[in-house]
């Protein structure tokens, strides 16, 4: 017996934003009278974070501490319309919107600021922890509370801001297949090292090195997040996951988590990540959406690095045991 | 639907309900599957918990394991350390912490590896039922399954001497999966020379079995790589393995041997 | 600090990137994570209102058949049980949930009339006081069922003579635009296999892929003070599953409010609308609210999955490595009904052939029928397994080549200016650099030529392989 | 037979509510007492959201009969924060970025408490075994382990050398192996 050991390379791409585009999002944000900005929208955090970077962008875009922000969402009687979180949309589609509309509150902000202050709108700066002040100057400057009591109570002005986006929708020339699919490409590079039990076929992935082009990390600890928990479950698509077992025979779907099987925390690899940024022109600060394309490079990755390891080109997905045992004794012949 | 909980204070007490119908149930883990998805009729449930059916009993040679005492339990108990390895490869410790020893004898394969491992001992099955208590092997058990009315109480696990015990299980992943392949088996040696062998088998066949021509292959041999290779061809004979989601019948089948070198003999993989 | 936070190698494309933000790219606490380790974080499920119902599905158990002699008496008579719906209940029975961007035809039941396409296929939905009471009502329910052939195989399902899975479609494929599938014709593939050294053809396969998110689909929905239904929902998409349901409800669409946000994990899974059109039919037909909840069968076995694919890919390649051409048949097996899969397979066209610049590229990705639970959205579907099997192919040339496979990609991978497959110029790429950096992280040695690469311009000496 | 009186410590106070045979813990811990943490994933004892802890144990709440376990003692999220004071598994998960939905947090937190109130200075493999009936399918696991471990070193820096201090109402046995 012997436990072979592999190493295997994928490098994909993966567009931002639904296909063909015509899928929208708005953000409605406006000051609460104390000087919070509360940002409206419909959108659906799953879990990826989508609430947490859109305040990011939107305290980054005003020009005020994070803790500024809240973020109201997911009540179609409140929220302004979001078509939806899929297709790695999310953070592009509803960053943009965001940053759309904290632009023109912070014009607003900044004109009511300006009248307080007695100076010009375009002299003004902010600088990060709530102020509004007069560049150059240590004394002309107001903080954004007094200047949201002011600009309710004195001006009767709300400071607010409306935002959307928008990739006009598209079609197909059916002939050729010309369109426009996509708003920006993010890119991933994935390596990974397996070892294979010649005698049983069970892969065992050792480690997963990825390198991921974001355009942006807006938090990269929650960028890291999906790059970590993608690589998993691309590992899990590797070698474990179907509801169909014998495909496409329909017997013994799985029926639950006992049945259906994924990795458990005893099966990760050392995973090992880096992030380069080439902003996209249309991203929000330049951000690509990665939600989804994290799963996909570990599944090549793995399958090249188990040829690596033993000779078997695993046609079929997951690369089960059976089918890794069987390809070893294919090579091997009769016994 | 459920149309009463019972739990039952005494042994007695418990074979009285079991005797009008009704589902005995010890930790839950294999009945409440069922009440949850509404896959059972009109019927009670009985529960062990409070029957007075816990406690692990050393008794010279052999260890008394009440049916209700939970398989955490009797991976933590000093006097059936040799057990522990194989209650850890049984599901999760949030499992292990309702799952009984009775109920694990229920458990549908390839589920119920402590069964195997009781099969291989050699076990005793303490019961009770309306004709009185009854002590049956456990292979018995396997065999007739008990009467209406019954319920397991106990069993006892003759104590294997040092170094004859063998435990092997091939999972789909490393913690938390069921059976591709459980070997348990009791093998005592003189001299190198195997003089007998109890070896049972999970994961591949309805349910837990002996591997009678792998033992008779096995007796009398040196317990060495050439004479397990022919144990485990020997074993084919002893198994009807399924399909199932964890494995085709195919690869239980090509596997076994493997399984079973491994379980007997230490090789570790050589890297 | 305990996180994980992967560096940021600034030195590619440090041209282009800047550092001059105070509050983007910096790491802040999630917004929603004290919630989660209190328990405070509200999931639709934690609502609990009161008179609340339960709503169970009765669900084919055939492959494929018609049914006769729906019997509900027993079923009706099981103590706690309130109303049964069937078909007939559900205003607009027939929908598709892409109609909202002009996808057709409609050819989904809401629950089934006469015929089942797949098992689980909805039939009826019990409604009762408890979730057991129900339970026990769906198991008592029976039906006549006359099986009608069923096919499970792509190809076979495309094959002339194969059982047609859906009239709806009348065809076991999806139409675009009076085509049997969606195609790119770029270039001259057969020209390109003509004057190839190698011409490598290898055939790729998936099998389903279930989301598997810890909370199942589900929803509550509550009538209100003001005649309208709340719907609690754990919807990936608000406003589509509103929309959706008031076209299925015939409502106008301002009776709907849905208020939902929260979700245990998603994947795509909960894109689908399928618990909330007939929970709403439910409440508004007994003036209660309802709960439609899947259990982890249903969302293992009836929800839609990912789509199981089979690639073929033919390559023509010259001996330095360049892929001229490259011809792929793909076919997505969408199950019963299309869902989202003629979504899934335009956006697998768009995505072939894979981050690469081929000059001559053919594509038929067709969308087909078959006997099973519909797929549908799930994490990069139509390019997940595209990449299984673009990558595997990558991998094989080289080694039919001998080539390292990572100069291989480098040799290929498309660059700012170049015009892809469906004829938009790439801009913005980073396939070399995100090569350069993995091989630098695993200690991959690469020469100096191909380190030097770039993806906003295209070296001299590639198209003679560098 | 109808349905019973059933009582339970409940993060250390006495509960009282009625039970309708067929119900579980878990589903009399959300109807009846309105506790939400523990939520229903499989009610197949397959996912671990469900965990809560039953005398200091960690069990899939959604497999007890609750007439079962009439009289005894049961640990829930709720009860983990102390005077609306995040413990160290709690404060940990945040800081780590072990959540993302959320909606496995409940069971993991409760079996690392469980894992901490026996031993305060698990190893790795102590923690991986303790969660290995919990899925979660955001996050690779690798966080929360790490997460756990953490809050291990917290607690040990808190209170050095001393018993566990988060036992609460779970009469978890004091001793440890730090």
């Amino acid at each position: 017996m012997a436990m072979l050991r592999g190493r295997g390379y994928a490098s994909v791409n993966y567009p931002t934003g639904m296909n063909l585009g015509g899928d929208p999002s708005q953000a409605l944000i406006h000051a609460t009278t104390t000087g919070t900005f509360v940002i409206s929208l419909s959108s659906v955090d799953l879990g990826q974070g989508l609430t947490t970077v859109v305040a990011q962008c939107a305290a980054e875009t005003l020009g005020l501490p994070f803790g500024n922000i809240l973020v109201d969402t997911a009540d179609t009687d409140t929220g302004p319309h979001c078509m939806g979180t899929f297709a790695s949309r999310g953070t592009h589609r509803v960053g943009n919107a965001v940053i759309m509309a904290a632009r023109e509150a912070r014009e607003v902000m900044l004109e009511v600021a300006a009248e307080e202050l007695e100076v010009d709108a375009a002299d003004l700066e902010t600088d990060g922890t709530g102020f509004i002040t007069l560049v150059g100057s240590d004394q002309k400057k107001i903080h954004i509370t007094d200047l949201a009591l002011a600009a309710h109570f004195k001006h009767g002005r709300t400071i607010s801001g409306r935002g959307i986006f928008l990739k006009e929708p598209s079609g197909v020339v059916p002939e050729t297949g010309e369109m426009d699919p996509d708003s920006c490409q993010a890119h991933a590079c994935t390596v990974a090292v397996v070892e294979v039990d010649d005698e049983t076929g069970v892969v065992e992935v050792l480690e997963l090195h990825n390198a991921y082009e974001v355009g942006r990390a807006i938090n990269p600890a929650m960028a890291s997040q999906q790059v970590e928990g993608g690589a998993w479950m691309g590992m899990s698509h590797a070698l474990f996951e179907t509801t169909e077992p014998y495909y496409p025979d329909r017997d013994h779907g799985p029926t639950d988590f006992s049945e259906y099987l994924m990795p458990g925390p005893a099966d990760i690899p050392a995973l090992h990540s880096a992030f380069l940024e080439r902003p996209a022109g249309n991203g929000p600060y330049g951000a690509k959406g990665i939600g989804e394309m994290t799963a996909n490079a570990p599944i090549p990755a793995i399958a090249n690095a188990i040829f690596d390891a033993c000779g078997v080109r695993l046609e079929r997905m997951p690369f089960t045991p059976e089918r890794v045992l069987r390809g070893l004794d294919a090579l091997r012949g009769p016994a | 639907m459920i149309t009463a909980v019972r739990v039952p204070a005494s042994v007695d007490a418990a074979v009285d309900l079991a005797a009008r119908g009704g589902w005995i149930m010890g930790g839950g883990t294999i009945v409440m599957p069922q009440v949850n998805t509404g896959a059972v009729g009109d019927i009670e449930l009985i529960s062990l918990r409070r029957a007075g059916l816990g406690g692990i009993q050393p008794d010279g040679g052999s260890v008394r394991i009440g049916a209700a005492t939970t398989l955490a339990e009797v991976g933590e108990h000093a006097e059936l350390g040799f057990l522990a390895a194989a209650v850890h490869a049984i599901a999760a410790p949030s499992i292990r912490n309702l799952a009984t020893v009775g109920g694990n004898l229920f458990a549908p394969q390839p589920y119920g590896d402590f069964a195997a491992c009781l099969l291989a001992l050699d076990a005793t099955v303490g019961i009770a039922g309306p004709a009185g208590p009854r002590q049956c092997p456990v292979d018995e058990l396997f065999r007739t399954g008990p009467a209406a009315g019954e319920l397991v109480t106990s069993v006892t696990v003759p104590l294997p001497p040092a170094g004859a015990w063998f435990f092997h299980k091939a999972m789909r992943r490393k913690l938390n999966s069921a059976a591709i392949v459980a070997v348990a088996a009791v093998v005592r040696t003189d001299g190198g020379v195997v003089t007998a062998a109890r070896i049972a088998l999970g994961g591949v066949a309805p349910r837990p079995v002996r591997a009678f021509a792998a033992e008779r292959s096995l007796t009398g041999r040196p317990l060495d790589r050439a004479a397990v290779a022919a144990a485990g061809q020997a074993a084919q004979a002893d198994i009807d393995p399924a399909d199932d989601a964890y494995a085709s019948a195919w690869y239980r089948r090509r596997v076994l041997p493997v399984h079973l070198r491994r379980a007997l003999l230490a090789d570790p993989p050589i890297g | 600090m305990s996180y994980r936070a992967d560096p940021i190698d600034k030195t590619f494309f440090s041209a282009e990137r800047t550092d001059d933000l105070a509050v983007v790219g910096t790491v802040v606490q999630r917004s929603d994570a004290l919630g989660h380790v209190t328990g405070r974080t509200r999931f639709f499920e934690d609502l609990a209102p009161p008179d609340l119902l339960h709503l169970k599905m009765f669900r084919s158990q055939r492959h494929h058949a018609r049914f006769s002699n729906l019997d509900l008496a027993a079923a009706l008579a099981t103590p706690g049980v309130v109303r049964i719906l069937t078909a007939a209940d559900i205003p607009n029975n027939l929908y598709t949930p892409l109609k909202l961007i002009g996808v057709g035809p409609d050819d989904e039941p809401i629950l089934a009339e006469d015929t089942v396409r797949y098992l689980g296929d909805p039939i009826c939905a019990v409604l009762a006081e408890t979730e057991a009471a129900a339970y026990q009502a769906v198991g008592r329910i029976t039906v006549d069922y006359t099986d009608l052939p069923a096919v499970f195989d792509v190809e076979e399902a495309l094959a002339e003579g194969a059982p047609i899975v859906n009239e709806y479609h009348g065809r076991n494929y999806f139409s675009y635009e009076g085509h049997h599938c969606r195609r790119v014709r770029f270039g001259d593939v057969e020209q390109a296999f003509a004057e190839a050294d190698h011409v490598f053809e290898w055939r790729y396969q998936s099998a389903p892929i279930e989301h598997a998110p810890t909370e199942t689909t589900g929803c509550i929905v509550v009538p209100q003070p003001d005649g309208r239904l709340r719907i609690h929902s754990d919807t990936q998409a608000c406003f589509f599953t509103l929309d959706n349901t008031a076209l299925i409800l015939r409502t106008p669409f301002n009776k709907l409010r849905i208020v939902g946000g929260t979700v245990g994990g998603g994947f795509g899974g909960k894109v689908d609308v399928v618990v909330e059109p007939v929970a709403c039919v439910a409440s508004m037909l007994t003036d209660r609210p309802v709960k439609f909840v899947y259990s982890r069968y249903e969302e293992m076995q009836v929800s839609s999955p990912r789509a199981a694919e089979r690639i073929y890919i033919k390559d023509a390649v010259r001996a330095d490595g360049r892929i001229t051409g490259r011809k792929i048949t793909l076919y997505v097996d969408a199950g019963a009904y299309a869902r989202h899969s003629p979504y899934g397979t335009t956006k697998a066209a768009a995505h072939l052939p894979g981050p690469y610049t081929i000059p001559n590229v053919w594509v038929d990705a067709h969308c087909v029928f078959t006997n099973r639970t519909p797929s549908s959205a799930m994490r990069g579907f139509g390019v997940t397994i595209a990449d299984f099997a673009l990558e595997s192919q990558m991998d094989r040339i080289a080694r039919a080549l001998a080539m390292d496979p990572l100069r291989l990609r480098l040799i290929n991978a498309y660059r700012d200016g170049d015009l892809k497959a469906h004829r938009k110029v790439a801009e913005g790429t980073a396939l070399v650099e995100v090569i350069q950096k993995a091989a630098a992280m695993v200690g991959h040695e690469l020469p100096e030529a191909y380190r030097r690469m770039s993806s906003t311009s295209r070296e001299a000496t590639s198209r003679e392989g560098a | 037979m109808p349905a019973q009186i059933v009582s339970l410590v409940v993060n250390g106070r006495s509960q009282e509510f009625i039970a309708r045979p067929g119900s579980t813990l878990l589903g009399s811990l959300r109807d009846s007492l309105g506790l939400m943490a523990a939520k229903r994933g499989c009610a197949q004892g397959s996912c671990g959201t469900c965990t809560v802890l039953l005398d200091g144990a960690p069990v899939p709440s959604c497999l007890v009969a609750v007439e079962t376990v009439d009289g005894r003692s049961v640990r829930t999220l709720e009860g983990v924060a102390r005077d609306g004071r995040l413990d160290e598994v709690q404060s940990a998960f945040i800081d780590g970025f072990a959540t993302q939905c959320g909606f496995c947090t409940a069971g993991m937190i409760m079996v690392a408490e469980a894992l901490l109130d026996r031993d305060r200075d698990p190893s790795r493999a102590d923690v991986v075994e303790a969660i290995s009936g919990n899925v979660c399918r955001c996050t690779g696991y690798e966080p929360i382990v790490a997460a756990i471990l953490e809050a291990a070193r917290r607690r040990r820096d808190r209170a050095p050398g001393a018993a566990p201090a988060a036992a609460g109402a779970a009469p978890a046995a004091a001793g440890s192996t730090g």
